[in-house]
């Protein structure tokens, strides 16, 4: 049995007893190499349920949903490690309890999805661990140090070019498990300290104030990349940020439900070689 | 022979550390640049990214984040976590091309006056030295502009 | 709609010599909002704050930019003019023109130009201030005193007397501090353990007082009228309830050569001890390092000869928590360790010692009973050289301040040194005598004419040994030629330094301190009580180098400020705290990770049957001090500072 | 009487209208991004896409744009118009949902009172437009009663040759007839025969849909919250669509001077409707879904006589959870009578 049988015929028994009230998945997409969430609340609609190389979402985002877990009931979803470290950063920001998590991990490898073994959160500290002593993307390093070659002044072209395509509809946002906030930063308006129109100057603070905010939370899951309609790199910037507070605290976000966030947090002796 | 550029730098600084140590260079009648316009906060943790952005958009060709040595924050810890919230804006900042120069950041305890005259006048050489922060303020212009189609 | 009225201060010529005050005025009037601007020469003079105050009745003004000094200097002059006038002293900013501008600039243009900048944008702030309300807190009206010497022994008196609880909380075995190993004190010659050990007594038996020696304050939580300290009493392995201090546990215990920390290591002490005679309370205690029992488990002598059975080996160290309104910090100092000084040859000429050394040989209770004799073999030193600043005024090797008492005290070893050693001849090499002081002057030339000090202005350069001598040689600057002194004991007048962990207790409090350790006042010569941690008060040699009058009388000024502050049951805080919004807040507690005070915790917030809605963050006004670190932590912008809200900050910045 | 445009004129071509004084504007893809910008050459154009990622719209309705520029002053404020200038643009190589699009728009910005900001913008406008030989999995112009070959909105259709050197041309308006006065030397007659169109399926059944929405029984239908439940309520489907016209109005400036601005916004976002109170009338996604599907095929007709979609797929192609308007309407279509 594959994976996806195995998971669809899990899912079913754990909707068919009452275990989870709900799945959150991938089913077909509207072209042959799309997948697209769903939910699954019945064990016959387990059937619309696929995992493969194509599933690359991270579900995580969803659970967040208004109201869905707060009836404490449990739900299952279908999450990779990055999407399991978004459940480490959102446990351990109090925004759901993972206990009423059911995960099915998988991992793709070569194209083709792989279990995961466990079910609750701490049965994957050792996927995590491995995540982190793997490292960051070598790949997104590479790219971010082309960057960093040229000069601040084509860096800054650089970027104007990119944000300056930024409409501002918030896809990066809205599909970001950690962009939970009631009211985003950028929708506050007295003051306002982002200026809302997508203006380049505007797209600047905005793209700017997001990845600020995604320090030592961002698990590169690249939702916010592959949603962006115009195509910004946003890779390359929430990368640069994960890697910050890796060499500066050691920090590496999403490892397990208690961890302090890097920025609430301080060591008396953290660097500050850059302070006169 | 043109004038030479003087830049505008926007400082956001605690007032039980930096601010005490401006006035005591004050009050020591230290000569120093006038180019540097300061925002009394707190204490360096009421430091928020943001205030740098603004003070950009708003025309500063460089901006100055001071407050008290570590160990010397009046509460204790504000000053550690601006340290932290700096590392990380810094390194964001400079990242996407807004150079490390014109964003600058020090300790100035409250006895520090000559430290923070001599700190001003070496910011505003340095700065001025850079030259306008054009790069930048041409984003403003821009939306002050009239559209072109 | 904004009323604004800016003041603008001619400090005399302080700031109109520098700004074109006319041109400020011209300028500001036509900011909007500003509804009356007007320059005089002092608007901190009583009528300058009367025409504040008219100001604000006439026009309806509601807001004020006075542009004058720095807030740190008439902030509170002007709030309170602004309170007086029915205007919320909140709703007023200080537009900093004279340390910020006039003082530092040269240009007048350009310091003009500045001065508009920074009234305009405070101008910009206040439109957006909020009137404020002073919070009120109750007072726990029960004082502690950390530290047992002379300092805090009347501190501690002093609160007591007038009617309030005090908590002494010493770390030795006994209270009295480094005054009870004085000898005699300047300039009256009285003896110090005589008229200390009566105020040591007068401290233990006082209804009002707790004394805990042996203890060690390891936590302090809380805030000014409400601090909770937790205070770790260290086991004595000896039953305070009960001992009776008869000593006949130290008389038989068995380890006698330990150098006694009290003589400075010119006397031995047991295993089980008091550090001296008149040890208060006398109750000793067993080091646990050094006793046979705790070693290898055998001996207990001191338990046999107990005959009240007052030795308990199994006493755990145990912590207390202490509520407190107010703390005296009385920690005092300790000598610089001046091996430093290598070509003193302190350490390894036994006869080179240290000021307090020489009060222990002073001293009728020491270990000599008051002769002066030298270390090394026990011999009368027949010439003694003193070295003033040995450590003291040095910015290569020891520290660059004063340590205030040197000069007295060596006048004064010199003295006892003549009257008890008639024939000796004594040579004091100084830089400057400092004896400003009452009778302090007179002192010193009495140590001169009468008793023959040879004093000498000049530096020692090396010190050495030959032929039982120790050869001192140096300069006299008056003179202008070298000199070489063959001495017997060389005294080293050693500076007074802070204790060795002062910065970590600095920090386990709340406390500033400066570049060595000692604690920062609040202000050094306005508010030299008061830390900047309100609730916080210092008092002797940990603030400072000071003498026994000048600790005495800070201690008694820091009892007045505590008795000032017990005299209601509430107090009023600044309302400078943060607050949160229940409809953004997002319950992530990062702000509740970040506070230093935490301040902030979890609250509820449900529905009209009691059902939970969602859990914000909420900020305990009692303990929030303002720092807005949670501020800029918070994603959402969802809590705020009051005083510096992120609408104001934002109307400074975009009004520059 | 059919003129032709060969490819290898093109360069000619542009070279005319840039004499004529136009600006030429057309698909390009600069910056990982294809989207209309102006052209000086042939070479630097995009043709061979299906689609644009954006949508010409942008170059009418702008997603920010200055209207008022003021100085506040003590007791009053300055205040100036920022109209855009009159420039003449050229659109080349428009795809004829995107014509549509500004069509379907027209009377939105002309109903109550003349928005001159986009009219003055259409008025120096000509829309050339290339018919579709070519479409994806996510085109829909033949569900919304368009075509590959639709000539709505469009100045001069250009119809691909069969032998794929070049067009045929065809003015349709005026503004057309106008543009083809430069480059009358450069056509050429000639009687090739066009390609045939792109075979784009028709995806659901608009006249249901239609029939369906108007239904009042269908705005409390749980349908809404089955189908929008992984809608992350983002505002790329809006942004991206050639008819969404909703703004917002903002001022941005310092304490002195600022600019009143024309912004997008989108339907999607919660704040869209967010009342002062803190009541918000849609505060759900799935309501705030019903309604884009609402106001695109039912209450824009109802006012417009049209729809509100021009079938261009964008909605779906760039949604990043795979929603979009084909979806529902064809959820809509298979419902139960």
């Amino acid at each position: 049995m594959g994976i996806q049988e195995q998971y669809i015929s899990e899912a079913a028994g754990l909707l068919s007893s009452g275990a989870v009230k709900l799945v959150i998945g991938y089913s077909e997409g509207s072209t042959t190499d799309r997948r697209r969430p769903v939910f699954v609340r019945t064990p016959a609609e387990a059937e619309r349920l696929m995992l493969d190389g194509a599933c690359v979402a991270n579900l995580s985002t969803y659970l967040l949903s208004e109201g869905l877990l707060s009836d404490g009931k449990s739900v299952a979803v279908f999450l990779k490690p990055d999407g399991i470290r978004s459940i480490n950063i959102l446990a351990a920001e109090a925004q759901l309890n993972p206990e009423q998590l059911v995960i099915f991990g998988f991992d793709i490898q070569n194209g083709q999805a792989r279990p995961l073994q466990g079910r609750k959160i701490s049965d994957f500290t050792p996927i995590v661990e491995a995540a982190r002593a793997a490292g960051l993307s070598p790949e997104l390093q590479g790219e971010a140090e082309r960057l960093e070659h040229i000069s601040a002044a084509e860096r800054f072209e650089y970027w104007k070019e990119q944000f300056s395509k930024c409409i501002k509809c918030y896809a990066c946002r809205q599909v970001c498990p950690m962009c939970y906030c009631r009211r985003c930063i950028v929708d506050v308006n007295q003051p306002q300290w982002v200026n809302t129109s997508s203006h380049t100057l505007g797209n600047f603070e905005w793209n700017i104030v997001r990845a600020f905010h995604l320090a030592g939370r961002c698990v590169a899951c690249g939702g916010c990349d592959r949603s962006c309609p115009v195509n910004i790199p946003l890779r390359l910037i929430n990368h640069r940020m994960a890697k910050e507070v890796l060499d500066a605290f050691d920090y590496y976000a999403g490892e397990s439900t208690d961890q302090k966030p890097v920025l609430a947090t301080f060591r008396p002796d953290d660097p500050e070689t850059f302070i006169l | 022979m043109s004038e030479p550029f003087e830049p505008k730098i926007v400082a956001f600084v605690c007032t039980y550390c930096t601010y005490a140590g401006a006035d005591l260079a004050g009050t020591s009648r230290m000569k120093y640049a006038s180019n540097v316009r300061m925002v009394r906060l707190p204490c360096t943790g009421r430091i928020s990214p943001m205030f740098i952005l603004k003070a950009l958009q708003k025309g500063a060709d460089g901006v100055l984040v001071s407050g008290c040595h570590p160990g010397d924050c009046h509460f204790a810890q504000g000053n550690y976590h601006a340290r932290r919230r700096w590392t990380v804006f810094r390194a964001l900042l400079a990242f996407t091309g807004i150079p490390e120069q014109r964003i600058r950041f020090s300790w100035i305890s409250a006895a520090e006056g000559a430290k923070f005259a001599d700190l001003i006048n070496t910011l505003t050489e340095d700065i001025r030295k850079l030259g306008p922060f054009d790069q930048y303020h041409e984003l403003q212009k821009v939306i002050e502009t009239q559209a072109t189609y | 709609m904004a009323k604004i009225g800016v003041f603008v201060c001619h400090c005399g010529e302080n700031i109109a010599s520098m700004v074109d005050t006319a041109n400020l005025v011209a300028e500001i009037s036509e900011h909007p909002g500003v509804e009356i601007c007007t320059e005089y020469k002092y608007f901190c003079s009583e009528p300058g704050q009367e025409t504040v105050k008219r100001a604000i009745r006439e026009h309806n003004l509601t807001g004020v930019v006075v542009a004058a000094c720095s807030p740190r200097m008439h902030e509170q002059t002007f709030r309170k003019a602004c309170a007086e006038a029915g205007l919320n002293p909140y709703m007023l900013e200080l537009a900093n023109i004279r340390e910020q501008c006039s003082w530092v600039h040269t240009e007048k243009d350009e310091a003009t130009e500045k001065a508009i900048e920074i009234t305009r944008s405070l101008i910009e702030k206040v439109k957006r201030n909020n009137a404020l309300f002073p919070i009120s807190v109750p007072v726990t009206r029960r004082a502690m005193v950390i530290g047992g010497g002379i300092a805090g022994i009347q501190a501690a008196l002093d609160i007591a007397n007038a009617g309030r609880e005090v908590v002494l909380v010493e770390r030795e075995p006994s209270i009295g501090g480094h005054m009870s190993q004085i000898s005699e004190t300047f300039p009256t010659l009285d003896c110090s353990q005589c008229i200390l050990t009566p105020r040591m007594v007068e401290t233990v038996q006082h209804p009002n007082i707790t004394v805990m020696t042996y203890s060690e304050v390891e936590e302090v939580d809380g805030y000014i009228g409400n601090f909770t300290v937790k205070v770790r009493r260290k086991a004595r392995y000896v039953r305070m309830e009960t001992c009776t201090g008869c000593g006949d546990c130290i008389q038989k215990c068995p380890v006698k050569k330990i150098p006694s920390e009290f003589e400075c290591g010119l006397g031995n002490r047991s295993a089980i001890y008091t550090p001296f005679a008149q040890a208060v309370p006398n109750v000793p205690v067993i080091d646990r390092s050094r006793c046979l029992y705790f070693k290898n488990g055998k001996c207990a002598i001191c338990k046999k000869t107990c005959q009240i059975d007052s030795i308990d080996f199994d006493q755990q160290d145990t912590i207390e928590t202490i509520e407190v309104g107010a703390i005296v910090v009385a920690t005092g100092f300790q000598v610089q360790n001046t091996s430093l000084y290598g070509e003193y040859g302190y350490g390894r000429y036994k006869d080179v010692i240290t000021g307090l050394h020489f009060e222990r040989l002073a001293s009728a209770s020491g270990p000599t009973a008051g002769k002066i004799r030298r270390p090394s073999d026990g011999k009368e030193p027949e010439t003694v050289v003193f070295i003033q600043c040995a450590g003291s005024r040095d910015v290569s090797k020891g520290v660059r301040y004063c340590s205030k008492i040197c000069c007295m005290y060596t006048a004064k070893h010199a003295m006892l040194y003549s009257h008890k050693v008639h024939d000796g001849d004594t040579k004091i090499f100084y830089m400057d005598i400092r004896a400003a002081g009452k009778g302090y002057d007179e002192f010193t030339r009495r140590a001169i004419e009468e008793d023959h000090a040879g004093y000498v202005r000049g530096r020692v350069s090396k010190i050495f040994e030959e032929n039982g001598k120790l050869i001192v040689r140096g300069v006299d600057m008056l003179l202008g030629r070298p000199v070489e002194v063959a001495a017997d004991m060389v005294v080293l007048a050693t500076a007074m330094v802070p204790q060795p962990d002062a910065k970590d207790f600095a920090k386990i409090i709340g406390i500033g301190y400066d570049e060595y350790g000692f604690f920062n006042e609040a202000h050094l010569k306005l508010r030299p009580v008061e830390t900047a941690t309100a609730g916080i008060y210092l008092a002797g040699a940990c603030q400072s180098p000071k003498d026994i009058p000048d600790s005495v009388s800070q201690a008694s000024a820091a009892a007045a400020k505590i008795l000032g502050l017990f005299s209601r049951e509430h107090l009023e805080r600044e309302p400078v705290i943060a607050t949160v919004s229940d409809s953004t807040c997002a319950g992530c507690w990062g702000c509740v990770t970040a506070c230093p005070y935490n301040a902030i915790d979890h609250r509820d917030i449900n529905d009209r049957n009691g059902n939970l809605i969602k859990r914000v963050a909420s900020v305990n006004p009692g303990l929030c001090q303002g720092c807005g670190t949670c501020v800029s932590f918070c994603r959402s912008n969802s809590i705020d500072l009051a005083g510096f809200t992120e609408k104001q900050i934002f109307a400074e910045v975009m009004a520059l | 009487m059919t003129r032709i445009l060969l490819k290898n004129k093109l360069d000619d071509c542009i070279a005319a209208w840039r004499s004529a004084g136009f600006s030429v504007l057309a698909p390009v893809r600069r910056s990982d991004l294809s989207r209309f910008d102006e052209v000086e050459r042939s070479a630097d154009m995009a043709l061979d896409l299906v689609l644009t990622e954006r949508t010409i719209k942008d170059h009418f309705f702008p997603q920010t744009e200055p209207l008022v520029k003021y100085r506040i002053k003590k007791h009053d404020i300055d205040s100036q118009e920022m109209l855009p200038p009159d420039r003449k643009r050229v659109f080349f190589g428009v795809r004829p949902c995107d014509a549509s699009g500004l069509a379907i728009d027209d009377p939105l910005f002309g109903w109550d009172y003349r928005d001159e900001y986009w009219f003055k913008r259409r008025d120096n406008a000509v829309i050339v437009t290339i018919a579709c030989t070519a479409s994806d999995d996510f085109c829909m112009c033949t569900s919304v009663n368009l075509a590959p070959d639709s000539t709505k909105g469009s100045d001069v259709i250009l119809r691909p040759l069969q032998n794929g050197n070049g067009w045929l041309v065809e003015a349709l308006s005026d503004r057309g007839n106008a543009l083809l006065e430069p480059i009358a030397s450069i056509l050429q007659e000639g009687s090739e025969s066009p390609a045939p169109s792109a075979s784009v399926p028709v995806r659901f059944d608009v006249e249901k849909v239609m029939e369906w929405l108007a239904d009042p029984a269908s705005f409390e239908s749980h349908f809404w919250k089955d189908i929008s439940v992984r809608c992350i309520g983002c505002g790329s489907c809006t942004f991206l669509c050639p008819t969404c016209h909703c703004f917002d109005i903002q001022d941005e400036g310092d304490t002195y001077t600022g600019i009143r601005r024309k912004n997008w916004d989108s339907c999607s976002f919660p704040m869209f409707t967010m009342h002062t109170s803190g009541h918000n009338p849609r505060n759900t996604q799935s309501t705030r879904w019903r309604q884009r599907i609402m106001h695109k095929f039912n209450y824009y007709r109802g006012k417009f006589g049209v729809n509100s979609c021009s079938g261009c797929g964008r909605c779906t192609r760039q949604c990043p959870v795979d929603m979009g308007i084909t979806e529902t309407l064809q959820a809509i279509t298979n419902l139960p009578k």
